[in-house]
């Protein structure tokens, strides 16, 4: 290891070690070396967009660009520093022009990523479920093919008629609608807690191969340092 | 011309004429009620003690990407964060929103701002704060955040991964309240086994229409509803038809 | 012994004074002589209710307006105005109260310096007469405690009979005729021609309601008071817990990283791996990959372990990479990865690799990206033009790659469920087309599986091959062979997931059924 | 009076890039690019904006004697270290690969492995928090899957893996499946509120 590695591996360690100090109670080293993390990723974060928007699509089209291309390249700038009045709360207002820009096209492309990105797909994939040519063609074992497929189709369905909104109970007591609509959200809510339970373990596995992860580095760094001395 | 593309631009003109039509039907005709969701009516609660006994109220909106799906809840969040801001910006400590994505931190300023001016009381800058640009960092600022504020109840509405466990066992460490609710798969199973009051899926884009934000989010629901059983019925078909070799 | 009685207060004064000795009302020998002497000292000293007034009434000193204490609290301005000297408000049923003078301004008759002037002595010293008076008065023997008259009881007539003695040529002190003597008062019983006299209240009070009323004082002082909160005990249940949890968790793991000898068995297959290895063995030598990098530094131990044997397989065929990202993070965490040291080969930045850095813009940025690669990202992080034929030879890694089905495998390294299905969502047409050579294959966090697998499980497969978390790459090492990460983090992963799953099964139910059961026994107390 | 003006340009350029999601007409989908490449820009410019809101803040913080003023001057010293030598030797450099490496790996990484304990620290206390069949349920799942994601000492009980890989491509895919679905109506209608000017967030509420 390089003197730079040395200095860096000591580093790291000492920040896990204040990092862990978190879990004995809140302690004021450890808000400071949060705070210090903060920074940190934030001036990497602005380094990488300054790195990879502001100069190559922001002043490159202007600089290099031909004709049409260097008049389109003035609309961004031109946004852009309308939206730098937004560091002064005086002038604040000069900088609504570009976010309701950047509202409208955030909600144009929400709703063109739910539709086409969740919502057909989605539902196609439920449909195709039973498809028994399909799984002859792939010569899947079509028996438990179609007993899966049936008890995903009848998990989506009831998971989504667990999020029913309105009731259809009237004043005095429910109607029938309304009590088979709860019945089939008692079925979807097991369904949620389920995938909720699958989610959690995988969070935890993610957390504890970090865990593992910070208690091997910790290890074969002083394993390195013995060996220095041996 | 792409078919699904055609459909797509289908299902939308849909949900936006039936959000027209369940509007100005639910001017004429009795609509049915929305059933009971415990988080929003603890949430109500917290809006009144935030008023009555100075407990301060915190919206966290999340640190989703703007130019993506995960901007829908923002916009959610900043309707319920201008809903209890108007509620509670006369009570002696009124709430303050944290975010971790530029656009969104401008964005909840704007709203303490135009609050502030409905109502005639001067605006602080402050109450609309970025803490953090980045998942983990954003919840790092949040986190200290929280242990040095006074803070009521948090009201987590905006787009989280699994580092949202730090906020919701930074409230638990100051035996605080959280109410939380995001878009992805991973933050809501993590809020469901930390939070008092998890939301659960769809339930966090309900949140306007449970806190009074405007009739159009009630009729949000009521198409949502529709649209629902619609796609239900789809599936079955669907399904049906491929079982037996139609489509 | 000859007496007269004071006109106002009744009491019997020697002949030839010309001052009463209790109240120094003037004595007037001619008239005094028609009040009934028979009105006796015990009948003062009664009051209505027929108990004796104990000295306690009048608690902390009995000095009273002739007291020269009690003088001095009034300035020269008040007497030279000749003002009555008000009367000290005595609350003498208010515990503490400084003075204890219960005087009745009508017993007293103003000493203004007026008086003075009139009777012709203007050295403005005290006169001896008045002297003497106050001589005899301030000697212990004869201070005696004045027993307070309700004033409420006094009758109309005597308070004109005051009036009266007021000598005529009184100057007028105020009003519009100040200044002339002896006017005559228009109605005696209305208009009146001093301030009101300040009357003294005199409440009696039972040694009961004198308590009551202390108590109420020192809760009223009491609310003011900052009362500290309830010290919170530093070490809560919360605490133990938590630490107990930490110190058995940390323990485990120390221990099969430090103590476990031989590796415990590898998982034998994982279907999404085995598939991942057979796609990556088909791919021909230098072998185009592009390599999405989605995933945030805090899961790099989890995803670089995850990912380390894919692309020592991937590497060990000569594959040459384009990396790129959709998070600012990415393209650091790629350079990282590539030079940390794990991997079996060390890779050279513009030959075999270049990386394309990071698209701004999420599924946007990603949606032009693979519209067209050239035109979104011209230039690779480090500012080397990748594409440009013209300026040169477009480095190895993009030779022949137009679009982004040229690519012979896309793997992408992702942790968030989002950011998975956003990628496979825009390369699904692209993958499942028939005429398409690609393959997408997926190295993801373990908390990704509900979300990916569907992809992976559907027919048409817009995923080809699926390695998740820990557990698929440590199946994909063991396909592989050698010593690969996983296996160091594998036994300390046995443990830690055991250990995780007894707590929270034991240390769940024992936390709900005690508490539980120690409220069915206090019940079950309580009834008993 | 509110300003028509903002509305206009929201509900304008939001509808013109929705179409090109949909229509495939040349002049539409390049508008669209175009209006996606400028957006993109302007979120580039609105993270800068936050980086200096983080700054003034942080620097009122130390100016105005605050208590946590230390804490502040951690995070501006971080910033403005982490500003220069990034921003000079580039993001993918030796020197920004090492700050990277040794200073935000070793913090991040230590807070997602903090969340081991943290989420073990939650399930037990979930069951006397929420005794319902919803919280058994999710607590008996997760407890299955821990146990079979790691070799659990070599022992092989039979059926559990199968159990899990069949919970991983059953019950779960249908319960994340059904919950995609329903959030994307939520997003449907979140953002068509935004294109009928129902809901303003940018300032003119």
């Amino acid at each position: 290891m390089s003197w730079a590695d040395w200095i860096g591996a000591l580093l790291g360690f000492v920040l896990t070690l204040l990092v862990f100090s978190y879990l004995i109670g809140d302690n004021q080293l450890f808000r400071m070396i949060l705070h210090l993390f903060i920074g940190v990723s934030a001036g990497f974060a602005a380094t990488v967009v300054i790195y990879n928007i502001i100069f190559p699509r922001m002043f490159a089209p202007l600089i290099y660009g031909q004709g049409s291309e260097q008049i389109l390249a003035l609309v961004p700038i031109i946004l852009a520093g309308l939206l730098i009045t937004k560091i002064s709360p005086r002038f604040a207002f000069i900088g609504n022009f570009p976010m309701a820009y950047i509202v409208g096209v955030s909600a144009a492309a929400a709703i063109g990523g739910a539709v086409m990105g969740t919502l057909i797909p989605q539902t196609l994939a439920s449909m195709n479920l039973l498809d028994v040519q399909a799984s002859q063609a792939f010569d899947a074992d079509l028996g438990l093919r179609l007993v899966n497929g049936i008890i995903i189709l009848i998990g989506t369905i009831t998971t989504l008629a667990y999020f029913q909104f309105s009731t259809f109970s009237n004043i005095t007591e429910k109607t029938q609608l309304q009590t088979w609509i709860e019945a089939l959200g008692q079925v979807g809510q097991v369904f949620v807690a389920i995938t909720f339970g699958f989610l959690f373990a995988g969070v935890f596995s993610a957390a504890l191969t970090a865990l593992i992860g910070r208690v091997l580095f910790s290890v074969e760094l002083f394993q390195s340092i013995i060996e220095l001395f041996l | 011309m792409n078919g699904l593309n055609l459909l797509g631009l289908f299902i939308v003109l849909v949900f936006f004429g039936l959000m027209i039509g369940v509007t100005i039907l639910a001017r004429r005709r009795e609509v049915p009620k929305l059933r009971e969701i415990p988080a929003f009516r603890r949430l109500d609660r917290a809006i009144g003690l935030a008023v009555e006994a100075g407990s301060r109220l915190h919206v966290s909106l999340g640190r989703g990407q703007m130019l993506s799906r995960q901007s829908a809840i923002g916009f959610v969040g900043l309707s319920i964060l201008d809903r209890i801001g108007r509620s509670t910006s006369i009570s002696d400590r009124p709430p303050i929103a944290t975010s971790g994505e530029g656009t969104l931190g401008i964005l909840s300023q704007d709203s303490q701002r135009v609050t502030a001016k409905y109502l005639g009381v001067e605006s602080d800058p402050l109450r609309g704060r970025i803490t953090g640009l980045t998942p983990f960092s954003y919840a790092a600022g949040t986190l200290s955040f929280i242990e040095e504020e006074e803070i009521g109840a948090n009201l987590l509405i905006g787009s989280y991964g699994n580092e949202v466990a730090l906020i919701t066992d930074a409230v638990e460490r100051k035996d605080g309240m959280t109410l939380g609710g995001t878009d992805n798969l991973t933050g809501q199973a993590v809020l469901f086994a930390t939070a008092q009051e998890p939301l659960i899926g769809e339930e966090s884009y309900a949140g306007g229409a449970y806190l009074g934000a405007g009739r159009m989010h009630n009729s949000s629901l009521y198409v949502q509803d529709i649209l629902r059983w619609l796609l239900i019925g789809l599936i079955l078909l669907g399904a049906i038809l491929k079982l037996f070799g139609v489509l | 012994m000859d007496e007269i009685y004071c006109p106002l207060c009744g009491k019997p004064n020697p002949v030839g004074n010309k001052f009463c000795e209790y109240c120094l009302g003037f004595l007037d020998n001619q008239e005094n002589n028609s009040i009934d002497p028979g009105f006796t000292k015990e009948e003062e000293t009664r009051d209505s209710g027929g108990e004796p007034m104990a000295d306690e009434q009048h608690p902390e000193g009995s000095g009273d307006i002739r007291d020269p204490d009690s003088r001095d609290q009034f300035t020269e301005e008040d007497k030279g105005l000749g003002l009555e000297l008000p009367a000290a408000d005595s609350y003498d049923w208010m515990p503490g109260s400084s003075s204890n003078v219960e005087s009745d301004q009508d017993d007293i008759s103003p000493i203004s310096p007026f008086v003075g002037d009139s009777e012709g002595d203007d050295s403005g010293e005290i006169p001896s007469w008045l002297n003497d008076a106050l001589e005899d008065e301030s000697s212990p023997e004869t201070l005696e405690f004045e027993e307070p008259i309700e004033v409420s009881e006094q009758p109309l007539l005597e308070e004109e009979q005051e009036i009266k003695q007021k000598s005529p040529g009184k100057l007028e002190s105020a009003g519009p005729l100040a200044g002339l003597s002896g006017v005559l008062s228009a109605e005696p019983g209305v208009a009146r021609i001093r301030k009101p006299g300040a009357y003294s209240t005199k409440i009696r009070v039972s040694e009961n309601q004198q308590e009551h009323v202390k108590l109420l004082q020192s809760l009223l002082e009491d609310e003011g008071q900052p009362k500290p909160l309830p010290r919170k005990s530093p070490i809560s249940q919360q605490h133990v817990l938590r630490w107990g949890i930490a110190i058995v968790l940390l323990l485990a793991i120390f221990w099969s990283v430090l103590f476990s000898e031989d590796q415990l068995a590898l998982p034998v297959y994982d279907e999404g791996s085995a598939e991942v290895n057979r796609l990556i063995n088909q791919l021909p030598d230098n072998a185009r990959i592009l390599v999405g990098i989605d995933y945030e530094p805090g899961l790099a131990d989890e995803i670089d372990t995850t990912a380390v044997p894919v692309f020592n397989h991937l590497m060990s065929q000569g594959g040459l990479l384009t990396l790129i990202s959709t998070s600012p993070n990415g393209p650091i965490l790629a350079e990282r990865f590539l030079h940390s040291g794990r991997l079996e080969y060390e890779y050279i930045n513009g030959l075999d690799y270049t990386n394309l850095g990071y698209i701004p813009g999420g599924a946007a940025g990603l949606i032009s990206f693979i519209e067209n690669p050239q035109g979104t990202t011209p230039f690779s992080i480090d500012g080397f033009s990748v594409w440009d034929s013209e300026s040169g030879e477009p480095l190895p890694p993009v030779v022949g790659i137009n679009q982004i089905n040229d690519y012979d495998m896309i793997i992408l390294l992702v942790d968030d469920p989002d950011l998975a299905r956003i990628w496979i969502e825009q390369l699904s047409p692209i993958i499942t087309d028939p005429l398409t050579l690609s393959s997408l294959v997926l190295v993801t966090s373990a908390q990704l599986e509900p979300v990916v697998r569907p992809y992976y499980e559907s027919i048409p497969q817009p995923v080809n091959g699926l390695v998740v978390g820990l557990r698929g790459g440590a199946a994909y090492s063991r396909l592989i062979g050698g010593d690969q990460l996983p296996g160091k983090f594998w036994n300390a992963f046995g443990m830690g997931t055991f250990i995780a799953a007894l707590i929270i099964l034991v240390g769940g139910l024992a936390y709900y059924v005690v508490p539980e059961l120690s409220r069915t026994v206090r019940g079950q107390e309580k009834v008993n | 009076m509110r300003n028509p003006l903002y509305p206009a340009v929201a509900i304008g350029v939001g509808i013109v890039v929705l179409l090109g999601y949909f229509l495939q007409i040349d002049l539409l989908v390049n508008v669209r690019i175009m209006f996606l490449e400028w957006a993109t820009i302007l979120v580039g410019i609105a993270l800068l904006v936050g980086v200096v809101n983080l700054l003034i803040v942080h620097w009122n913080k130390i100016t105005s004697e605050h208590p946590n003023r230390y804490n502040s001057m951690a995070l501006l010293g971080g910033l403005i270290f982490t500003l220069l030598v990034v921003g000079y030797f580039g993001p993918t450099d030796e020197v920004s690969v090492w700050i990277f490496n040794y200073i935000q790996i070793p913090i991040e990484a230590s807070l997602m492995a903090l969340l081991a304990i943290v989420l073990i620290y939650a399930g037990v206390r979930l069951l006397r928090r929420k005794p319902n069949l919803l919280t058994i349920i999710f607590i008996g799942t997760a407890v299955v899957i821990l146990l079979m994601s790691g070799p659990l000492f070599g022992i092989d009980i039979p059926g559990l893996a199968e159990l899990r890989i069949w919970i991983g491509k059953v019950p779960a895919v249908a319960g994340a499946r059904g919950i995609l679905l329903g959030i994307s109506l939520g997003v449907i209608a979140a953002g068509l509120r935004i294109l009928m000017g129902s809901d303003r967030p940018y300032g003119e509420n």
